[in-house]
């Protein structure tokens, strides 16, 4: 079996052994869980990394779902980089799911850990589309199968959240995104000669420049879920979700999945020289720079953990956004960089924030003041996975912010260096003062507390402990990454 | 109802015309079905024709009087029989080599009139005995109220 | 190669067991009748289907009582009415067994084989009208599919008086639609002389006739497209249709929904396409805007009204509105993806609202009702008919991987080839509106039980699954083929559907 | 004399007409089946006017005749039409009655008042 077909089809084997085992075999259900991503991640990695590192290719075609468009997948180094991340962070969610879960006694745990498999699915389905139409359909699997999770906890709100998702992800992807989608097609050449495959620069050069200024503002803003302002209500609205399903949405597949696409598609649907010359590309910069600069202003007001981080996680994809609309090399480098590593430093803030719900039950800012001496583990990985997303040195988002900022200051619009720099000072004040206020401020003693708080559950603290560290070993280990990403540039 | 009808049958002209007329009706009916083959006529006007003495027999004698002579079973079971003919005679031409229908292949090879003719008048029986059927069950729906 | 006289056995099978049934079966037997006739017709039609693939030109042509035509009444099977007979045989196979319950419920047990008689003579009409060559002939048989309609619709007055007023309406609706078919054909006839639809097309096509009787063919065309309009039920006279569906016993509404307003779209196909032909329908009359705009009322407002209805069946009646409007959507864009998008709707729309109409018929089999409020955890209870309504409901949206997605795909990139982007936009948003009351139907199926309060009919009821093989199965082998077709297994209906399109609609030079 | 072939005309379109007006507008049920027939009656004197051939005779072969005769096709194809019309009576009547039936009344707008207090209950 072709590791690429292994590696789509073994989270969907994972759901299928899920559900056949049931709650009433919890335990071998979690192993099939850690199993299988173990697995993925050693076919992701350690098998397809290498093979496409070394130039082999991987291709796969499936069924034509419409005639004359079967469903494609490659394995390239830029699907990799998304692939490799939801594969990578598969196993500490889903380590950390199986300790939250239990420990927070929450219901429906066999149609969790489905759909959890389910999404990973969808989302190696969207790594490795090589066409549109294959990228669309996981994009929509991905929406469907993350609505159960999202909706997890029942009740009038998370039903309330459930809409409000499903309703803007639909919306945003059934009518931009598709409408864009079959525009391309039928911009991709004459009649019979059509075709929605990726082409490394692009696909649409034929077509007039009216057209591809309207289907490039189609797509930016058809790709929900890369929560572009004024799109990005869904993933505040989400929080209540369960933590382990705020760290799938935030880190491991589905606003990753919304940048990736956008990525993609500046790369192969339009290509980055056409993006550069400006399909109307001024609009989409301004819109990404409003969208870093509000979202983070939005979060400095949150006293919600949650919603705090959720808007953090706004402003931060719109620096991927704001990579790809640069049309540089530099700039989709960056991009691509961004998505590791704001992957693996949200995914350790989301798993502290649920660690801390679990031990504690305490969700707000104001809340947590003197906490770091009861769970030193958790806001120690919390202040690593900040400095991440703050882009400090030694963790891996200096990478990320230090390309972008290059590629800024190359492109005509260096003043974006400044909403880079400015978001970067916003991010150190809303997430920094969080281990700040917990490690230094004084404990607030409440008359008749409960007993005193102890570090959350040992698969929480190791898998936000393993992400933690992950920041940092990305940060050293960067090298070969840019040096892997960097030919994805000069191929023509 | 009962109360309205019974004037017309102590009418005695009315009965006694409608006896008399009732017969030539229905060999009227009879004759009009079985001749459409070659002339005017057909099973269409002939069934309506024989169920026109069937109301009149109703409107002088009363339903339950006629219903009593040709009980309800019966109608709604000729509708379909007549029907059954119809087709019969079609799947009989198939079973006999034909098309559906193609009379030619009915009666004894080569006698094409002959086999035309007897199609024709078969499914024009057919034709008949539903179209009569069916508007003595239309008229004995809408007359009999409420008795079921 | 298939036996020649099969174009006439489609027919005559269901008319002869039908007629049987009514006189001589009785309760369940009757029913085992029908399905019996429904399973030798869809073999029949699929024999049909592969012999229309491989006979000469396509087309299949049967000569009925030897008339060759167009003398005689011509059975004429071409691409086009292969794909819509395999439509309704597989229709009526799979819903006649999964009726039988739901009808026990419905009709008292000494009119049941007078039901299953009608319910046959339905399938007579449907089939006929979609397999004759003959215009008159489809009036007539038309009419036959018509009048059982109304019958088997106000079957419903055991549960709902308002079956009969629904059904009354249908009638006066119905009938002034087939009226209106009858004198517009016998304009037809008064400038063609001939009957025929074939040699009807062939003979509007010669210039003097067009010159002679421009006025009279201009007539004739209205009055066809209003009666057709009519049967097809599209906005706006689609007025019928909603508490037709609403009333009616489920396993009815199945099978119509998922049949009759389908061979309505086919006349309008056969009439606009096969007779008229493309270039008077479409470049000298201006049907495309006008069908456009219907069509996109239709789906919007459809959609719309669809999601403020509570009770489930008239849920799935406004649905069929809108979806309606995507076949007559397609079929106004008049282009080969159009078309072959319009057909392909056609298919997907009959399997999923069949499935969905049985499972509603399961649901109102256990609960007495079926309302959105009553769905509460019912995902839990009667995991498979949930599954078969999730499904089905999906499939409405247009989700890929189900068949509604590749319906709208052809829809969408035909209205954009022509640079009709508003129309795109029409189709897209009523998915989106479909998702809406989609939502409204899956949410409490899958919502914890214990959130919601209990149904209706909860108590009487024991929390159980609908009886799997007559009630749940045919749901399920519906959704199955939709999700077959979703997922790239339906490559023969497509390519039928394609090839069907392209005979009407010829490639021409150029983009 | 040309305006008096059109008179079949004439009164099929008027009658199609008031057919239709009646069918529709009527609130009676039972006048909306009579409205309904003079619609169906209306086409049907059209077919028969279409069948007309000049100088024409019935069409039924006689000795020594070589015609004109008047089209059958039309009168066949209305007779077929008059036997569906027929039926669909029968169906409407039928109908009618089980609605006064079940409703006690025939009048639109009471049904609709009645329907309506069935969907609010």
């Amino acid at each position: 079996m072709s590791p690429l077909l292994l590696a789509l089809a073994l989270p969907v084997a994972v759901a299928v052994a899920v559900v056949l085992l049931g709650e009433r075999r919890r335990d071998a259900r979690e192993a099939a869980s850690l199993l299988g991503a173990l697995a993925l991640a050693w076919v992701v990695l350690g098998t397809l990394l290498p093979d496409v590192l070394a130039g082999r290719e991987h291709v796969l075609e499936g069924p034509a779902l419409i005639d004359g468009l079967p469903l494609r997948f490659r394995a390239d180094r830029l699907a990799l980089v998304y692939a490799g991340v939801a594969a990578a962070l598969w196993l500490p969610s889903a380590l950390f799911a199986a300790g939250y879960m239990r420990g927070h006694h929450e219901g429906h745990q066999t149609r969790f850990f489905a759909c959890f498999a389910l999404s990973i699915a969808s989302a190696m389905g969207i790594a490795f589309s090589d066409d549109l139409l294959t990228m669309f359909v996981f994009y929509e699997a991905l929406t469907l199968a993350t609505w159960p999770l999202v909706t997890h906890r029942g009740g009038p709100a998370a039903a309330r959240a459930g809409r409000l998702y499903l309703g803007l992800l639909l919306a945003t992807s059934m009518v931009l995104l598709l409408l864009a989608i079959a525009g391309a097609w039928v911009h991709s050449g004459p009649a019979g000669a059509r075709s929605l495959a990726f082409v490394q620069g692009g696909f649409l050069g034929e077509a007039p420049p009216a057209a591809r200024a309207a289907l490039f503002a189609l797509f930016v803003l058809g790709i929900g879920k890369a929560a572009l302002m004024p799109f990005h209500f869904w993933l505040p609205a989400a929080m209540v979700a369960p933590a382990p399903v705020s760290a799938l949405l935030h880190a491991v597949a589905v606003v990753k999945a919304g940048v990736f696409c956008v990525l993609k598609v500046a790369v192969c649907v339009f290509g980055l020289d056409v993006v550069a010359v400006g399909v109307g590309n001024g609009w989409l910069l301004g819109l990404a720079a409003a969208t870093i600069v509000v979202g983070s202003l939005v979060a400095m007001t949150r006293d919600n953990l949650k919603e705090r981080l959720a808007y953090s996680t706004v402003s931060q994809l719109a620096y991927v956004v704001l990579g790809a609309a640069l049309g540089s090399p530099l700039g989709a480098l960056g991009a691509a960089l961004h998505i590791v590593m704001h992957a693996f430093g949200k995914i350790t803030l989301f798993f502290c924030a649920g660690a801390i719900d679990v031990a504690t039950g305490r969700t707000r800012v104001s809340e947590l003041r003197g906490l770091g001496r009861r769970m030193p583990w958790t806001l120690g990985a919390f202040t690593l996975g900040a400095l991440s997303i703050v882009g400090l040195p030694p963790l891996g988002g200096a990478w990320s912010k230090w390309y972008l900022g290059q590629a800024t200051l190359a492109s005509d619009h260096p003043w974006l260096l400044g909403v880079l720099l400015l978001s970067s000072l916003m991010n150190t004040g809303y997430l920094l003062s969080i281990p700040a206020l917990a490690f230094f401020g004084a404990p607030r003693e409440e008359p008749g507390a409960g007993p005193p708080v102890r570090e959350a559950p040992l698969a929480c603290v190791a898998a936000l402990v393993l992400t933690g560290a992950g920041s940092v070993a990305l940060f050293f280990g960067i090298d070969p990454l840019v040096a892997a990403l960097r030919p994805a540039r000069e191929a023509p | 109802m009962n109360a309205e009808r019974r004037p017309l049958e102590e009418q005695v002209v009315v009965r006694k015309t409608a006896k008399l007329l009732i017969p030539f009706v229905v060999v009227f009916g009879v004759y009009m079905v079985t001749h459409g083959e070659i002339g005017p006529g057909g099973g269409f006007q002939g069934g309506v024709v024989i169920a026109a003495a069937y109301f009149l027999h109703a409107l002088v004698h009363g339903l339950a009087e006629v219903q009593r002579v040709i009980p309800r079973r019966v109608t709604d079971a000729l509708a379909a029989l007549g029907v059954l003919l119809y087709a019969g005679v079609g799947v009989a031409a198939l079973l006999r080599g034909g098309r559906f229908l193609e009379y030619a292949a009915l009666g004894a090879p080569g006698d094409v009139v002959a086999s035309r003719a007897l199609g024709m008048t078969l499914v024009e029986l057919g034709v008949g005995v539903t179209v009569a059927a069916t508007m003595i069950t239309i008229f004995n729906e809408v007359v009999d109220d409420g008795e079921h | 190669m298939s036996h020649p006289d099969v174009p006439a056995l489609v027919v005559v099978v269901p008319l002869l067991t039908g007629l049987l049934t009514a006189l001589a079966l009785r309760g369940r037997w009757a029913w085992a009748a029908a399905t019996l006739s429904s399973w030798l017709v869809l073999a029949l039609v699929l024999d049909l289907a592969l012999a229309v693939q491989h006979a000469p030109g396509g087309v299949v042509s049967y000569a009925l009582g030897g008339w060759a035509p167009p003398v005689g009444i011509e059975y004429r099977v071409d691409r086009l009415n292969a794909f819509v007979l395999v439509v309704v045989a597989v229709m009526g196979a799979v819903v006649t067994p999964g009726a039988r319950l739901g009808v026990e419920a419905a009709v008292p047990a000494d009119r049941l084989h007078l039901f299953w008689g009608v319910w046959q003579l339905c399938q007579v009409g449907l089939l006929g009208i979609t397999i004759t060559g003959d215009a008159f002939n489809v009036y007539v048989l038309l009419e036959i599919g018509s009048l059982t309609t109304y019958t088997l619709v106000a079957m419903g007055k055991h549960r709902d008086r308002r079956a009969l007023t629904a059904a009354f309406q249908y009638l006066v609706m119905g009938t002034v639609g087939a009226s209106f078919l009858l004198v517009g054909i016998g304009y037809l006839l008064q400038v063609t002389g001939t009957l025929n639809m074939a040699d009807m097309a062939a003979r509007l096509l010669e210039p003097e006739t067009a010159r002679a009787s421009g006025r009279t063919i201009r007539a004739a065309f209205s009055l066809i497209a209003a009666g057709v309009c009519l049967k097809m039920a599209l906005f706006p006279a689609h007025t019928w249709l909603p508490g037709a569906y609403a009333h009616a016993p489920a396993p009815v509404s199945a099978l119509l929904a998922s049949t009759a307003t389908k061979v309505g779209v086919y006349v309008a196909i056969r009439f606009l396409y096969g007779i008229f032909g493309r270039e008077l329908s479409f470049e000298r009359l201006p049907t495309g805007p006008l069908l456009l705009v219907c069509a996109a009322v239709a789906i919007l407002a459809g959609s719309l009204l669809a999601c403020r209805q509570r009770d489930l069946k008239r849920l799935l009646a406004w649905s069929s509105v809108a979806q309606i409007g995507y076949m007559a959507l397609g079929v106004g864009l008049a282009s080969k993806a159009g078309l072959a998008g319009a057909l392909l709707h056609l298919l997907q729309h009959a399997l999923v609202k069949g499935a969905l109409f049985l499972a509603v018929g399961a649901l109102v089999w256990r609960l007495g009702a079926a309302r959105t409020d009553d769905l509460g955890g019912l995902g839990r209870r009667m995991p498979w008919t949930a599954g078969v309504l999730t499904l089905g409901m999906l499939g409405l949206v247009g989700v890929p991987g189900t068949a509604g997605f590749v319906s709208k795909w052809y829809l969408v990139t035909a209205a954009l080839e022509q640079g009709l982007w508003p129309v795109a936009v029409v189709v897209l948003v009523g998915s989106l509106l479909a998702a809406a009351y989609a939502l409204k139907v899956i949410e409490p199926l899958w919502a914890a039980p214990e959130d919601l309060p209990p149904p209706a009919g909860a108590a009487a009821w024991g929390g159980r699954e609908s009886p799997f093989s007559s009630l749940v199965l045919p749901g399920l082998v519906l959704s199955a083929l939709s999700l077959g077709l979703g997922l790239g297994l339906g490559g023969p209906a497509q390519g039928l559907a394609l090839a069907a399109a392209e005979d009407l609609v010829p490639a021409r030079g150029g983009p | 004399m040309e305006w008096l072939r059109l008179v079949p005309y004439w009164v099929y379109v008027a009658l199609m007409m008031i057919g239709l007006y009646g069918a529709i507008a009527r609130g009676n049920l039972v006048k909306k089946v009579i409205g309904l027939g003079l619609f169906q009656t209306g086409i049907f004197i059209f077919y028969i006017s279409l069948a007309v051939v000049d100088g024409g005779t019935a069409p039924i072969a006689r000795e020594g005749w070589e015609g004109p005769y008047t089209s059958p096709l039309p009168h066949v194809l209305i007779l077929t039409a008059i036997v569906v019309s027929v039926s669909t009576m029968a169906v409407a009547l039928a109908l009618v009655i089980e609605v006064q039936r079940a409703y006690g009344t025939v009048e639109a707008d009471e049904l609709a008042a009645l329907d309506a207090e069935g969907t609010e209950a």
